[in-house]
């Protein structure tokens, strides 16, 4: 059945030069629907690069994205975003004097109705709206365990509730396919065992398709159903985590030297 | 309706450009410097330059007003008393006004950088005259008499202008990339937080910035007054200054050769602007150049766009 | 929250009852307007009219460039230009067109906005496009030039050879309207303050606000979460634009003449510091600092000259002062519990002191605005003294901001004096005076700086003006105190 | 639905700048009999204000006074404060008139058009003034103008020579003469006594003096058969005049007019100088400052402009007057703004002898029935259109200092 499905991104010998430099090179793969893929590889391997690309921060120097049967490249990141493809950043970046209910709330801005002047003039149907978007974001906050914090200032949070409201952010936009850039960064192991089990939730109970880039191996090895390990900006392995696991090249390039 | 030019009344025109182009490089590099290591606008760098004029016309007219100096030995003296006058301001300028505002959101500092701008050339009408304007007397200028090649008029004082401005240029490309301070510099400006961990004293490399920045723009400031002889203002360094930044933004601001060229092609283009019979036009010039280099080329003509996410 | 009030509004207002207070208050907005005009303005003077006026122009200029800076993070110098615009653009309509028995004034005058503000929101789509690809300083530069860009373009509109398209704008004396069309009144000013501050504060209700001020928070963010940034800051400077040119078209009309040297870079560095001031993002913020800065620098304007011995002896009091508060020293006695009674003493003093002042202004012939204003200051530093009666605990900030001005002072009026006595000062400053012009300046520049270095998102920050926020900001103090202890 | 938001705006100004389009349009026919003036104000009588304006009560008469005691326009300003002021002092000292006082209020202007207004609003409404004497520059004066006019205060400029200052209304009036006269006077000189023949013309685009100068001089020198080689413009604040005037060299021309202030002039000098321009300059009264000596250097010397009075004339007006200011403030006016605006002062001094009763009204009707009025600048009337109808001087500026060569009688220029 599954592999009759077909992909809801996927990517063909994307490259990317940054003038002499080749962050990424000729690199392949497919996300299927419902999917927990990793995206994992030592440091500066290119896969932030990679998801750069493919929410349209950069424009690949070569290659194809396909998502959802047609490619995206060229297109701005808000209108990828209006495809079906949210993100998360590494480094956190969050409406730090906004709070955190209005921070998912300009996540669900995507879906409004209402034209600008309705906002000026605050007919109803734009007061409306405002509340639907805020009490589905209240849903939203409620599922990550934030909604005490509603009215705290975003920036005031701390660090591991900043990583789940950015995903929370990212999950207003109702996307399709959601790309979390090193979610478990920074946090303790406790954090990121909670972490793992919202991300398996937010795929067992909506669906929801997920490229991961991780550098906790334990988190990925943990929910990822499929590898695609870069190094150097090249793909050496692809596959699900038992064989990545034992993938000599892989090893070779953590641990730098051959085994 | 163009001016119409013969051959000469173009080399002579081209001739004004390059002397106004050096004061104009002599400033941007300031603006280029200090943007490089600490990318902060110094709005208050073109009030630098008016304190460097003001320093000139004291020196000359009222501190050694009654002191037989011999002519050459005058304008020396002037051009040590802004440079040193101008260091020393920009020192207080970084200390007081931006250095506690190191880790501050850009536009703080830029706001702070606006403050400080408005503060010297107010609090400046305080202690300068203003009322009536002062100018340096003619007197002291020994190179005004004119040079002729064929049927060109170049002033004397052009040229020494000029010879000044590429000494110092030079003095100032051997020290960024031949002594370990220049290194450091370039350093800082490549990235700022490593060269902080690599050993580098950063507050150092800033204080020097300043320093020799201001230094250059304090020269700028004696050498226009001497030459030109105008009337002198707290307002004198507004526009200089509003053009060397752009002069700085279009060579790619924070690439000192850059700035050079960028403030020269602004001077012949000002330049361009009046002996083509636009001279109304002449201050809006500066900033259409500006608005133009930013759309199609943000960096400058030989400045790198990187961004980072 | 905004945003949570914003849905209480919906539950409390089905759409129907909507309507009904939309109209109400329209209403009243209408009926307080023609009261002012019919009541209230025939009985005021040429210039109390003049002070009202330039005070609710700078303020509703202050609070659409607030829509630009503020909001939507996009630093703009060039406010000053779109005023221009809009006042140029109504000044020019009426002078050509303007006939008295074509339609009634204020049906000319709505038309004659229009037209200024499709002008100005054209200038505005613009200058807005460089901020697709400009952040921070770079726009700034980018739009200070274009402010000047439009002076020097419009200095040269005299209708002679040089002039571009041969168009008569007056060049650098003045487009001057004929006799009667000076149609703007005090009330249709009035109207426009109201309206500028409900779009600003409506958006910031909605989630089409959230979009902007997520802009100002993280541009890459707010572009992966599929908000068009280009889309938003384009409009910010659009709608910023319109309502400066409304402003300008409504002070023209007031005026009877525009010309250049009115909408110099300076006038786009005050406004900038009134939005700085104000706090960057809060609607009334800006608004009461463009009311009180406009305020102050017409009070301030025929100052006689300050003796340079006193401000030097002010200024190195100050700086002394300063240096010993920043030891902390000073700071902890000020704030120590034992000390309480004498704090409090200290600002009831203060208090009377302020009061006693206001008092003698209404005693002394000047506009009834400045009184008003000064009461109003008066009730605000009250209100701010006794914020969560904080007194007791540690002195809030505005006390302790009120007292520190009071002892610099104090202090510095014998040190005036001995300095007068020191023959090499005698010798150095002597009966130099300087001009209050410069020293207002001076001071201001000296505000803006410690602003930035003390509280850099200006004086209410991110904040709306509100008497709980008043309490919260004011007594601050006493929660920091209270966390050390 | 983007699109169609984007569409409409771009429909929306090409709309208004067809609007716009159209203004100009329809500006530049009616505007043509008047070009250099703004729009369509053009006067042909003067109309008397309809308001009552201010009357004085008790024993003090008070008079306001604007001037630029702050900004560009400082030095000027500065010496009108302290004309008007003598002005004011001689006549309490005299015993005043009629056993009242007069009290002069002065409120500063910045240099600015807008606080000039604010500041005329000031001394009208909140003051009371009878009188408003004062801006020394054109473009400060219009909105004053425009204030006293509706609310039927008389004022009288002090240095605002652009023409159509007092074509704001019956209530204006002034104590120089115009650029009209004044344009034609050194277009005259020029002609007749500097013999030139094709003159170039440098004028500073930011002033509406320069500007204004500017065309009557272009107009009355074409009239009397003189030619106009070039015209090259600057903004006050420039400091680097060279291009303009190798320009200017490249056309030969044998004379250069000047309408710009003194702080550009001399710099002008300067440069001139170092292009190897070698030909006389001569200019209007915003040339008057010793300043420009310095400033000037060798270049200036030899150069011509027109002014109101000289402080070296012998007549005794002006020996007092000198004396008496150096008395008072330690050193002889620095321009000839004093003596204007002490004579403007005058003007409505001198109307206030004259009228019944102290308010405004009157003292309007009295200031324009001022006949053969002895000033420090001349004796003169002021003119059925408001303007003082008095001679030029003509100064030539030498090593140390003016000296004053000729004196052109008051004509009219028709255009």
């Amino acid at each position: 059945m599954k592999e009759t499905q077909t992909p809801i991104l996927s990517i063909e010998n994307l490259t990317i030069r940054f003038g002499g430099l080749v962050a990424v090179n000729d690199v392949s793969f497919d996300i299927l629907p419902s999917e927990l893929f990793g995206l994992i590889g030592p440091n500066g391997a290119g896969k932030t690069t990679c998801f750069n690309m493919i929410t349209g921060v950069y424009r690949p120097t070569a290659g194809e994205i396909r998502f959802q049967g047609s490619s995206i490249i060229g297109l701005r990141p808000s209108l990828i975003a209006a495809r079906g493809i949210a993100r998360t950043f590494q480094n956190i970046r969050l409406f730090g004097a906004l709070s955190v209910l209005e921070n998912v709330i300009v996540g669900g801005f995507l879906r409004r109705k209402t034209t600008l002047f309705e906002s000026m003039t605050l007919l109803p149907s734009a007061i409306k709206e405002t509340s639907q978007f805020a009490s589905a974001a209240m849903a939203l906050l409620e599922m990550f365990d934030l909604a005490d914090l509603a009215d705290t200032r975003s920036a005031d949070l701390p660090y591991g509730k900043q990583r789940r409201l950015e995903i929370a952010r990212a999950m207003a936009t109702s996307p399709r396919l959601l790309l979390l850039d090193e979610p478990a960064a920074g946090m303790n192991p406790q954090e990121s065992e909670e972490l793992m089990r919202d991300i398996k939730r937010l795929r067992d109970e909506f669906g929801q398709t997920i490229l991961l880039i991780e550098h906790d191996m334990k988190v990925v090895m943990g929910v990822c159903e499929k590898i695609v390990v870069l190094d150097y900006g090249a793909e050496i392995a692809q596959g699900p985590p038992e064989k990545i696991r034992n993938d000599p090249k892989v090893i070779e390039a953590y641990l730098g030297e051959p085994v | 309706m163009l001016a119409t030019l013969s051959f000469e009344g173009l080399a002579q025109q081209f001739i004004y450009g390059i002397q106004l182009g050096a004061i104009y490089a002599l400033i941007a590099l300031g603006y280029t410097m200090v943007y490089g290591v600490l990318k902060l606008i110094n709005f208050a760098h073109g009030d630098v330059y008016m304190v460097g004029a003001y320093l000139a016309y004291y020196t000359c007219s009222v501190w050694l007003a009654g002191v037989a100096v011999e002519p050459h030995l005058m304008l020396v003296i002037m051009l040590l008393v802004s440079m040193c006058g101008c260091a020393l301001l920009g020192l207080l300028i970084e200390r007081i006004a931006y250095r506690p505002l190191r880790s501050a959101p850009r536009i703080s500092v830029l706001i702070t950088a606006i403050g400080v701008s408005l503060f010297i050339e107010y609090a400046g009408k305080l202690f300068f005259q203003t009322s009536p304007q002062p100018s340096i007397k003619e007197s002291v200028n020994v190179f005004k008499d004119q040079i002729h090649l064929g049927r060109l008029e170049i002033a004397q004082s052009a040229l020494i202008v000029l010879i000044t401005t590429v000494v110092l240029m030079c003095l100032l490309w051997y020290f960024v990339t031949r002594t370990a301070m220049g290194r450091a510099m370039r350093a800082v400006s490549h990235d700022f937080n490593t060269a902080a961990l690599m050993g580098i004293s950063v507050d150092k490399v800033i204080t020097i910035t300043f320093l020799i920045g201001s230094a250059l723009a304090g020269a700028g400031g004696m050498m226009q007054a001497t030459s030109v002889g105008t009337p002198l203002s707290t307002f004198y360094g507004l526009m200089p200054g509003v053009k060397a930044f752009v002069a700085a933004v279009l060579g790619g601001i924070g690439n000192i050769p850059g700035a050079v060229t960028g403030a020269m092609i602004m001077a012949m283009a000002e330049t361009a602007v009046k002996a083509f019979g636009y001279s109304n036009y002449t201050d809006a010039v500066a900033f259409i150049i500006l608005i133009g280099i930013l759309l199609l080329r943000p960096g400058g003509l030989f400045g790198a766009v990187t961004e980072k996410v | 929250m905004p945003l949570e009030a914003a849905a209480l509004t919906h539950q409390r207002f089905s759409s129907g009852k909507f309507w009904l207070v939309r109209i109400v208050s329209i209403a009243l907005l209408v009926g307080i307007a023609c009261l002012f005009q019919f009541a209230a303005v025939p009985h005021m003077g040429i210039y109390d009219k003049r002070l009202l006026i330039s005070a609710m122009t700078f303020a509703s200029l202050a609070v659409s460039l607030n829509l630009i800076n503020g909001v939507t993070g996009q630093f703009s110098m060039g406010h000053a230009g779109f005023y221009m615009i809009g006042a140029y653009t109504g000044a020019k309509l009426t002078t050509t067109f303007y006939d008295r028995h074509l339609m009634p004034d204020y049906a000319w005058l709505l038309a004659v906005i229009c037209g200024g503000a499709v002008m100005s929101a054209f200038a505005g789509f613009i200058v807005g496009l460089p901020s697709l690809r400009l952040r921070g300083d770079y726009l700034a530069i980018v739009t200070l030039g274009f402010g000047e860009i439009l002076r020097v373009v419009v200095n040269n509109q005299d209708g002679g050879d040089k002039s571009l398209f041969g168009l008569n704008l007056g060049g650098s004396y003045a487009l001057d309207m004929p006799r009667g069309s000076r149609i703007s009144e005090l009330a249709y000013i009035f109207v426009f303050l109201v309206i500028t501050i409900a779009i600003c504060r409506n958006l910031l209700k909605t989630a089409h606000g959230l979009a902007f001020l997520s802009i100002r928070e993280d541009e890459t963010a707010a572009e992966a979460t599929g908000i068009n940034t280009t889309k938003f800051k384009v409009t910010a400077f659009v709608i910023g634009a319109a309502l400066a040119g409304i402003a300008g078209v409504l002070m023209a009309h007031y005026n009877g003449s525009v010309t250049p040297n009115d909408y110099t870079m300076d006038v786009s560095f005050l406004l900038v510091t009134m939005v700085v001031m104000g706090g960057t993002g809060s609607i009334t913020g800006a608004a009461l600092a463009g009311i009180s800065l406009k305020l102050l620098e017409e009070s301030l304007r025929s100052v006689p000259d300050i003796p340079a011995v006193n401000l030097w002896a002010a200024v190195v009091v100050a700086i002394l002062f300063a240096a010993v508060l920043k030891r902390g020293g000073l700071g902890r006695v000020l704030n120590a519990p034992a000390l309480a009674v004498v704090r409090i003493v200290i600002a009831e003093l203060t208090l009377l002191l302020i009061a006693y002042m206001v008092f003698k202004l209404w005693h002394t012939q000047m506009s009834i605005v400045f009184k008003v204003a000064a009461s109003l200051v008066f009730l605000g530093c009250a209100a701010a003294f006794h914020a969560r009666d904080n007194v007791r605990k540690a002195l809030p900030t505005f006390g302790y901001l009120v007292t520190c001005v009071a002892v610099v002072l104090l202090i510095s009026i014998p040190l005036a004096s001995a300095f007068h006595k020191l023959p090499l000062l005698q010798k150095l400053i002597g009966d130099t005076t300087y001009k209050a012009t410069d020293v207002r300046w001076a001071f201001f520049a000296t505000a803006l700086v410690i602003t930035m270095l003390v509280r850099s998102q200006g004086l209410f920050g991110h904040h709306e003006f509100s008497w709980s926020f008043l309490g919260r900001s004011f007594g601050k103090r006493s929660e920091t105190v209270e966390a050390s202890a | 639905m983007k699109m169609t938001r984007i569409t409409s705006l771009w429909i929306s100004a090409v709309f208004g700048l067809m609007i716009l389009g159209c203004g100009c349009g329809g500006g530049s026919k009616d505007g043509s009999s008047n070009e250099g003036t703004g729009g369509g104000t053009a006067l042909k009588g003067r109309e008397l204000p309809t308001e009552p304006g201010n009357s004085a009560e008790g024993d003090t008469i008070k008079i306001g006074m604007i001037a630029s005691l702050n900004g560009e326009q400082q030095p000027w300003g500065v010496d009108s404060q302290k004309g008007g002021q003598l002005a004011v002092d001689e006549f309490n000292a005299a015993g005043g008139v009629n056993g009242k006082k007069v009290e002069l209020i002065v409120e500063d202007t910045n240099s600015k058009p807008e606080q000039s207004k604010t500041a005329t609003e000031k001394l009208v409404g909140e003051d009371k003034v009878l009188a408003v004497v004062g801006e020394v520059s054109s473009g400060n004066t219009l909105p004053a103008a425009k204030v006293c006019q509706e609310v039927g205060v008389p004022i009288v400029a002090v240095g605002a020579t652009r023409i159509d200052v007092t074509q704001q209304g019956g209530a204006v009036f002034r104590a120089c003469f115009t650029d009209d006269f004044q344009g034609a006077a050194m277009a005259k000189f020029a002609y007749e006594d500097l013999k030139l023949r094709n003159v170039a013309m440098l004028t500073d685009k930011k002033l509406p003096y320069s500007t204004g100068l500017s065309d009557v001089f272009r107009k009355a020198f074409e009239s009397m058969g003189g030619k106009i080689v070039d015209e090259e413009f600057y903004e006050s604040g420039n400091i680097d005049f060279k291009p303009q005037l190798s320009n200017i060299k490249s056309k030969n021309p044998d004379g250069l007019f000047c309408s710009g202030y003194f702080t550009e002039v001399g710099p002008i000098a300067r440069q001139k100088e170092a292009v190897g321009l070698n030909v006389p300059m001569f200019g209007g009264d915003g040339w008057d400052s010793t300043q420009l000596l310095s400033s000037g250097g060798s270049g200036i010397i030899g150069g011509y402009f027109a002014n109101h009075y000289h402080n070296s004339e012998k007549r005794p007006e002006v020996q007092e007057f000198v004396k008496n200011f150096q008395a008072k403030y330690g050193a002889p006016p620095a321009t000839a703004m004093g003596a204007l605006a002490y004579d403007a002062t005058k003007i409505v001094l001198e109307a206030l002898k004259r009228v019944k009763e102290y308010n405004s009204k009157e003292l309007l009707t009295e200031i324009a029935n001022t006949k053969g009025f002895h000033g420090v600048s001349g004796t003169f009337d002021i003119g059925p259109d408001g303007n003082a109808q008095k001679p030029i001087l003509v100064l030539q500026v030498q090593k140390n200092g003016f000296v004053p060569v000729k004196q052109i009688p008051f004509f009219v220029f028709q255009k």
